[in-house]
């Protein structure tokens, strides 16, 4: 009687074990894109708006024009709640069946990055994850663009000294940096100690706790007795429509708070009111609806009832963003194609594709991006590219552009980067050397 | 330990922990002013002079951390009055009270976004609030009657979880702000121009203070003089005693647990229009736990003051000394004052002396 | 039918002792070790080995530690995930300086770090009591937290703050990183976690299991029968530490492969511990392993087994019906059973041993 | 040692060994409230000393004051011939002194077996390692002391309730579980807590045989607390009587029963 009762236990095992964890099967004609989305716990927020404009891309693409060159993608979402442990899940989940990975969390990002190459995944981690993956001789399998948190930082000290008048302005300047206490928040740091050491200007660092991203008063109150000069906000979720409204409460000149990118969310600002006018947040998608790409998302997706955004909403920041992710998708896929001549491409020919990805300003207009995002170029070697950022500002009620597309401060970030990746792969020990070749045309 | 006794001496025991405690603490205290004679510029100073410096030459700031403090005090405070109504009432550590203020304030205004009016909303979140009293006095509470504390314990985790899925589910995950507007709550600032430099006093804080003190008197008034509130003091007293004298313990409970909803909108309200309405606050709401240590868990004055010391405690904390170690330590200070507080008052500060028996 | 104990008599005082005095209870063990040691390898998919059955193990190792500290001494922690956090921070710091060590020494060894950190934060045990001590537990929880996080010793100064697991080998197989298999990490973990039960299983049926359920049941008569009550709660403490440690270092090293770990070992963690202990039944270690089962295998089945079975659920649904279904299984198992998945597995094979004549 | 058989001639036995324990000025408060106030008394080796007295009278107290659960304000007590005003429960454990609780205060969740083996505690010295294994030395050492165990158990006639939970035993079971959990630690002193509370006469015949087996076969000093004015006369050799926490009454049962402050002590008197 026991034993039977074991017998079954063991027959279910086997059979969760064997059938349902299975792979379903895929018709051979598409190809299979699974994204880490995020539509439940404290970053939904976030997290909804970047799914949408991710799937309503796609849905676009397979819409309009029944595929990436004829060949559908099905695009399906893992759902972590921005937790790594369900992220791994994920990752385990689809790494046999997805062409590229999408971990949208910088945990999952580093916790992926060992295990893909291994699996031979391309993982694409859009101006997120570890920035020294950057190295393509020692991350054959990572792909950071259009520019990382190192970049960011840069363009953020750039921006500083253009409105303060030079470089030279910047000295005995003070920048606080206000950053979520955790591996993403601390991002920043090393870029922005070394360019205050160069340009002799402060760096005053600001963590604020995961558990106290909304209750931010005093650090707040440091800050007023700081006074620093500018604020760079490395935040995420609750805690910029927090930062925003302490800023606006502290009397901070909230034109002196510049987020970045993942801190330009259209309701990270809206939470400020009125007064959050002259807020600024670092960016490189263009807000609003005013592109051919977002109205073709529009007539073929949203009108149809296809989206779960609301027309009104597409366009905002997160979601032109999620859109931008897509492309690079898309991108990399058309560009596989080619280079291997096959339709319906695999992980190794996805990695290609995208280490030749090279989407200048013509191909931007062709795919009705022109304005929307500076130019991308991906090499054997540069899995960034350290492309240009711009300077966004809240108008009260959207995302407008600032000033130009700045470009980062590369000869700083680049030596850090490779430094910093060759660490990482010595303290992994035995490390797989790249052993694939780098394409002809890159 | 030797059996060595130490001798009162003046009528001071000094096996008394208390006083032995006392006595380390002063010496740590004369060492601290001791060493700051030698260095003065190095450690010691920073930790016990320079935050003292800070406070008498800024005091603009310092009166203005007291009152950020003072107001998360108050609002720590508010979800340790839910903790402590049921608490008192039902003998459950009611661990769901912080997902009781999200789910309120979510209810409130993910109706309001579906299109109801925002009193109309207001009086349906309360409706809500009612029908959750009775579903958990229904389902959980009466079938778990009599099992061990912990066993309840438990089955309020049950609840946070239940209404977590069910609050996401029926709104939608993404954070919502509050209707602060049509609710016609204030909005802006004060600012008081002091000591040469200014304070800023958010109108929606002093409302939160002001709403908070409104509500503990009105419950003050209900427990002291209505028929409901002396039979919700012979249930805290004794559930045998009071059923003995047929007071049913089930619509206590609903009452109670309504009571305590009631509490949750009012703080999910003033809570979200400080920051916004998202399950992210469920961490902020474990803060209440260090109040209730301080406060004890059945005293009313305990859990307002113990809210007090908390939020002022861990502010002054993390803005004067919190930099001297890095920063942020305001996630765990509050924990540690109260167990400070605890290892020399184990019942908190309202309790009674805890005597043994055998 | 089978599961009769008639006839078995016990001649010795050890075989009376036995943890499964039972002949058919051996066997069953028996086959379920076979299962786990020789059927899941050969039948079960990577993803089911790396994504089910290691974290089942890497769970059930800390609800087991959990389990001595609040089911046998009757403390409840709310810190345990912290403590997991210590044993991994400390596996990562001994695998930078002790490269040439095997890193299954190394795990086993970050388990007494963890230990020493229990006991310093098991100090108050004395004077708390009950919830007030589960509070307290909690300022142990936010601050190993926040050290995880402000101390950049502890992760090497690295960056990123993230922790790397570096690939360790024994006998030219690969243990941990990358291109460890999950067959190799998935045997790794069940042995330490077979060889770590057996211990448990040991202390709390001897003298120490006895003067912890003592202290528990009744502290004041414990400490008139000659038990220290601050060295039993330590040691309680110690145990437990090194067992979550030991958890800690294992989903670290053998199940996550690094990353960013300050977001692993957070509250949510501590709670769901909590609630395998709960859930699969406080003081018995069997309920341990159903607890963990239970709590952290059902939401991956249930988004994963789910849609595989044509039970159409979208990501975010999913979850929030998980959320919903964890809570309401939480409070229906409480209500039928207080006393946890254990005692429904007992009742089970009492009904068993007198089936078919329940009279 | 043969106290009992030289009681049966009649003649007052009192000094019937050496004193074990002696009990001088002691006094006990509670903030203000004072349980006992002065008392002084001395229990013999052999002896089966009796504390009676009426409801709050301060003996459960005295006997928290002996094993240390209580400190006493003032006063000392010396046990073995070492002084002490401040002593730890475990460390008169250790030294020697046993008790029972006028409230079961039995380990609910363990089974019997487990709750008597508690009492062996402190003679299990296997280390943490051995137990850890439990094999060897550490599972020779539990089977010595399992043996020692089964003798109680035989003793006390509990052998069908070897492997039951304690919490579902019948109240007078419970009772005798707790004093072989007692009798485990092989004390040299035995403090009685009201041991017979709540049973029948049948019950309480037995466990005055237990205790009067216990006294005459182990040679264990016993002290009680009981209210049953029969069992405290049949059983001790020497009877303290208290009252709000002083002493009113010393001496052999006949002689306490003569006395006229506790028959008013008892009867009540008006003042």
């Amino acid at each position: 009687m026991k034993t039977s009762v074991l017998m079954k236990g063991a027959a279910l095992g086997a059979l969760l074990a064997a059938g349902a964890f299975a792979a379903p099967a895929f018709a051979q004609d598409s190809i299979y894109f699974s994204n880490n989305a995020y539509r439940t716990g404290p970053f939904a927020g976030s997290g909804i708006p970047i799914g949408d404009g991710m799937r309503d891309y796609i849905a676009m693409i397979n819409e309009r024009d029944g595929g990436v060159n004829g060949v559908k993608i099905v695009y399906e979402e893992c759902e972590t709640g921005y937790d790594t442990k369900k992220s791994i899940e994920c990752y385990e989940q689809v790494k046999s069946k997805t062409i590229v990975y999408s971990p949208w969390s910088t945990g999952a990002t580093l916790a992926a990055i060992p295990r893909a190459h291994v699996d031979k995944l391309p993982i694409l981690s859009m101006a997120y994850g570890l920035s020294a993956s950057a190295d393509g001789t020692q991350f054959p399998w990572v792909f950071i663009p259009p520019l990382t948190y190192w970049d960011g930082a840069s363009v953020m000290v750039k921006h500083m000294a253009a409105e303060l008048g030079g470089m030279d302005k910047l000295k005995g300047k003070k920048l606080g940096l206000i950053h979520l206490d955790a591996p993403f928040g601390k991002e920043p740091i090393p870029v922005l100690e070394n360019l205050a050491k160069k340009y002799g200007f402060e760096l005053k660092l600001y963590p604020v706790a995961a558990a106290d991203m909304q209750n931010q008063g005093s650090l707040w109150l440091s800050i007023r007795r700081d006074r620093p000069d500018y604020l760079y906000n490395q935040g995420w979720g609750a805690m910029n429509p927090t930062a925003v409204k302490e800023a606006i409460k502290n009397n901070f000149p909230i034109n002196k708070l510049v987020g970045v990118w993942w801190a330009g969310g259209d309701d990270d600002a809206r939470a400020g009111g009125a007064e959050a006018k002259g807020y600024k947040s670092l960016n490189f998608n263009a807000a609003g609806q005013d592109f051919p790409v977002i109205q073709d998302i529009i007539k073929h997706v949203v009108d149809k009832g296809r989206s779960t955004t609301p027309k009104e909403k597409v366009g905002e920041n997160l979601y032109n963003r999620g859109v931008y992710n897509s492309m690079l998708v898309v991108e990399g896929i058309r560009t596989a194609q080619k280079l291997t001549g096959k339709k319906v491409i695999t992980p190794e020919d996805m990695r290609r594709g995208l280490e030749s990805l090279n989407i200048d300003e013509a191909r931007l207009k062709e795919i009705g991006m022109a304005g929307f995002a500076s130019p991308v170029k991906i090499s054997c070697t540069d899995h960034s590219g350290h492309h240009k950022a711009y300077v966004a500002e809240w108008d009260g009620t959207k995302w407008t552009q600032k000033g130009d597309w700045i470009e980062p401060m590369k000869d700083e970030v680049r030596p850090l980067i490779e430094a910093n990746a060759k660490d990482y792969t010595e303290k992994a020990g035995n490390w797989p050397k790249r052993t694939e070749p780098c394409e002809k045309s890159s | 330990m030797s059996d060595a006794t130490l001798r009162p001496i003046a009528g001071i025991n000094f096996n008394s922990f208390r006083v032995r405690a006392a006595l380390i603490l002063a010496a740590v205290l004369l060492l601290g002013i001791i060493g700051i004679r030698f260095d003065s510029s190095g450690t010691l100073h920073k930790i016990f002079v320079d935050p003292f410096d800070q406070m008498v030459s800024a005091p603009d700031l310092l009166v203005q951390t007291i009152w950020e403090g003072l107001v998360s005090g108050v609002l720590y405070a508010l979800i340790a009055l839910g903790f402590v109504l049921i608490f008192k009432a039902s003998g459950v550590f009611n661990f769901a009270q912080g997902i009781m203020v999200v789910f309120a304030a979510l209810t409130l205004v993910g109706l309001y976004e579906k299109g109801v009016p925002a009193f109309l909303a207001v009086i349906l979140t309360l409706g809500v609030m009612f029908v959750l009293a009775v579903a958990i006095e229904r389902v959980v509470l009466r079938p778990l009657v009599n099992q061990p504390d912990i066993i309840l314990f438990m089955a309020t985790f049950g609840i946070t979880y239940f209404l977590i899925g069910l609050g996401e589910t029926v709104f939608g995950g993404n954070p919502k702000q509050m209707i602060t507007d049509q609710l016609h709550l204030p909005r802006g600032a004060i600012e008081l121009k002091l000591f040469g430099g200014f304070v800023s006093l958010q109108k929606i804080d002093i409302a939160a203070a002001i709403i908070a003190s409104l509500m503990i008197a009105v419950l003050a008034v209900f427990f002291q003089y209505t028929r409901i509130g002396r039979a919700l003091r012979a249930v805290a007293d004794s559930h045998k005693a009071a059923l003995s004298v047929g007071i049913s313990l089930n619509q206590i409970w609903v009452i109670v647990w309504f009571t305590a909803g009631i509490v949750a909108l009012i703080t999910g309200i003033m809570w979200g229009a400080r920051s916004d309405v998202s399950f992210a606050l469920e961490i902020v709401a474990l803060k209440a736990l260090p109040v209730l240590i301080l406060g004890g868990f059945t005293s009313i004055p305990g859990a307002i003051i113990g809210g007090l010391i908390i939020g002022i405690g861990e502010k002054l904390g993390e803005f004067y000394w919190g930099p001297l170690i890095g920063g942020g330590i305001e996630s765990w200070l509050a924990y540690f004052i109260a167990l400070g507080f605890l290892l020399f008052r184990p019942q908190g500060l309202f309790g009674d002396k805890i005597i043994e028996r055998i | 039918m089978f599961y009769r104990e008639a006839g078995q008599f016990k001649s010795t005082y050890q075989a009376d002792m036995a943890v499964f005095p039972i002949k058919q209870d051996r066997i069953g063990l028996a086959i379920i070790l076979g299962i786990a040691f020789i059927g899941i390898p050969l039948v079960g998919g990577d993803f089911f080995i790396s994504s089910v059955m290691i974290p089942f193990l890497v769970f059930s190792l800390a609800a087991i530690g959990l389990n001595i500290l609040t089911g046998y001494t009757g403390l409840i922690s709310l810190g345990t995930a912290a403590f997991m956090g210590v044993g991994a921070y400390a596996c990562y710091k001994l695998t930078t300086f002790f490269p040439d060590v095997n890193i299954i020494v190394l795990i086993l060894v970050s388990g007494l770090f963890s230990a020493a950190i229990g006991v310093l934060f098991g100090l108050p045990s004395l004077r708390i009591k009950g919830f007030y001590l589960a509070v307290a537990t909690l300022a142990a929880q936010f601050f190993l937290q926040w050290a995880f996080v402000r101390v950049p010793w502890l992760f090497n100064y690295n960056a990123s703050g993230a922790i790397e697991v570096p690939q360790r080998t024994l006998f030219d197989i690969s243990l941990t990183g990358a291109s460890a298999t999950p067959e190799t990490r998935y045997f790794v973990c069940l042995v330490l976690v077979v060889v770590l039960t057996w211990f448990a299983s040991n202390l709390v049926h001897g003298k120490i299991g006895r003067s912890w359920m003592a202290v528990r049941d009744m502290d004041i008569a414990a400490e008139l029968m000659g038990i220290k009550l601050l060295n039993a709660k330590l040691l309680a403490f110690a145990v437990s530490s090194f067992y979550a440690g030991v958890a800690g270092a294992m989903m670290i090293f053998l199940w996550y492969g690094g990353g960013e770990a300050n977001d692993v070992f957070t509250i949510r963690l501590s709670f769901n511990i909590l609630f395998m202990v709960i859930i699969g039944g406080l003081g018995s270690l069997i309920g341990s392993f159903l607890g963990a089962a239970f709590i952290a295998s059902l939401p991956t089945i249930m988004k994963f087994g789910l849609p595989a079975l044509g039970v159409p659920l979208s990501g975010a649904t999913a979850e929030h019906v998980t959320f919903m279904l964890v809570g309401a299984l939480i409070i229906l198992f409480l209500i039928v059973e207080p006393h946890g998945l254990a005692r429904l597995w007992q009742i089970g094979k009492q009904k068993l041993r007198t089936w078919p004549f329940p009279y | 040692m043969n106290a009992a058989v030289m009681n049966v001639t009649g003649e007052p036995v009192r000094e019937k060994g050496e004193v074990l324990l002696s009990v001088e000025n002691v006094s006990l408060r509670f903030g203000g409230v004072k349980a006992i106030t002065d008392v002084s008394f001395d229990i013999r080796k052999g002896e089966v000393r009796a504390i009676i007295g009426p409801n709050g009278a301060g003996k459960t107290s005295m006997l928290n004051c002996i094993n240390g659960f209580y400190q006493p304000q003032e006063g000392q007590i010396t046990f073995k011939g070492e002084r002490r005003q401040k002593m730890k429960p475990h460390r008169a454990a250790a030294a020697g002194i046993a008790r029972t609780f006028q409230n079961v205060a039995l380990f609910k969740g363990m089974s019997t077996l487990d709750n008597i083996m508690t009492g062996r505690t402190l003679k299990m010295k296997r280390s943490f390692f051995w137990q850890a294994l439990r094999h060897g030395p550490a599972m020779a050492e539990e089977i010595e002391h399992r043996r020692v165990v089964e003798d109680i158990i035989d003793f006390l006639q509990i052998e069908h309730i070897r492997k039951l939970p304690v919490g579902k035993l019948p109240y007078g079971l419970q009772k005798r579980v707790e004093l072989g959990r007692a009798l485990a630690m092989e004390p040299e002193l035995l403090l009685l807590d009201e041991p017979m509370a709540g049973m029948n006469l049948e019950e309480k015949e037995d466990m005055c045989r237990f205790i009067l087996d216990v006294n005459q076969q182990f040679g264990t000093t016993i002290a009680l607390i009981e209210h049953d004015m029969g069992v405290v006369m049949d059983l001790s050799d020497r009877v303290v009587v208290l009252e709000y926490g002083r002493k009113i009454a010393d001496g052999t049962p006949a002689e306490v029963k003569a006395d006229q402050a506790v028959i008013d002590a008892y009867l009540g008197v008006a003042h």
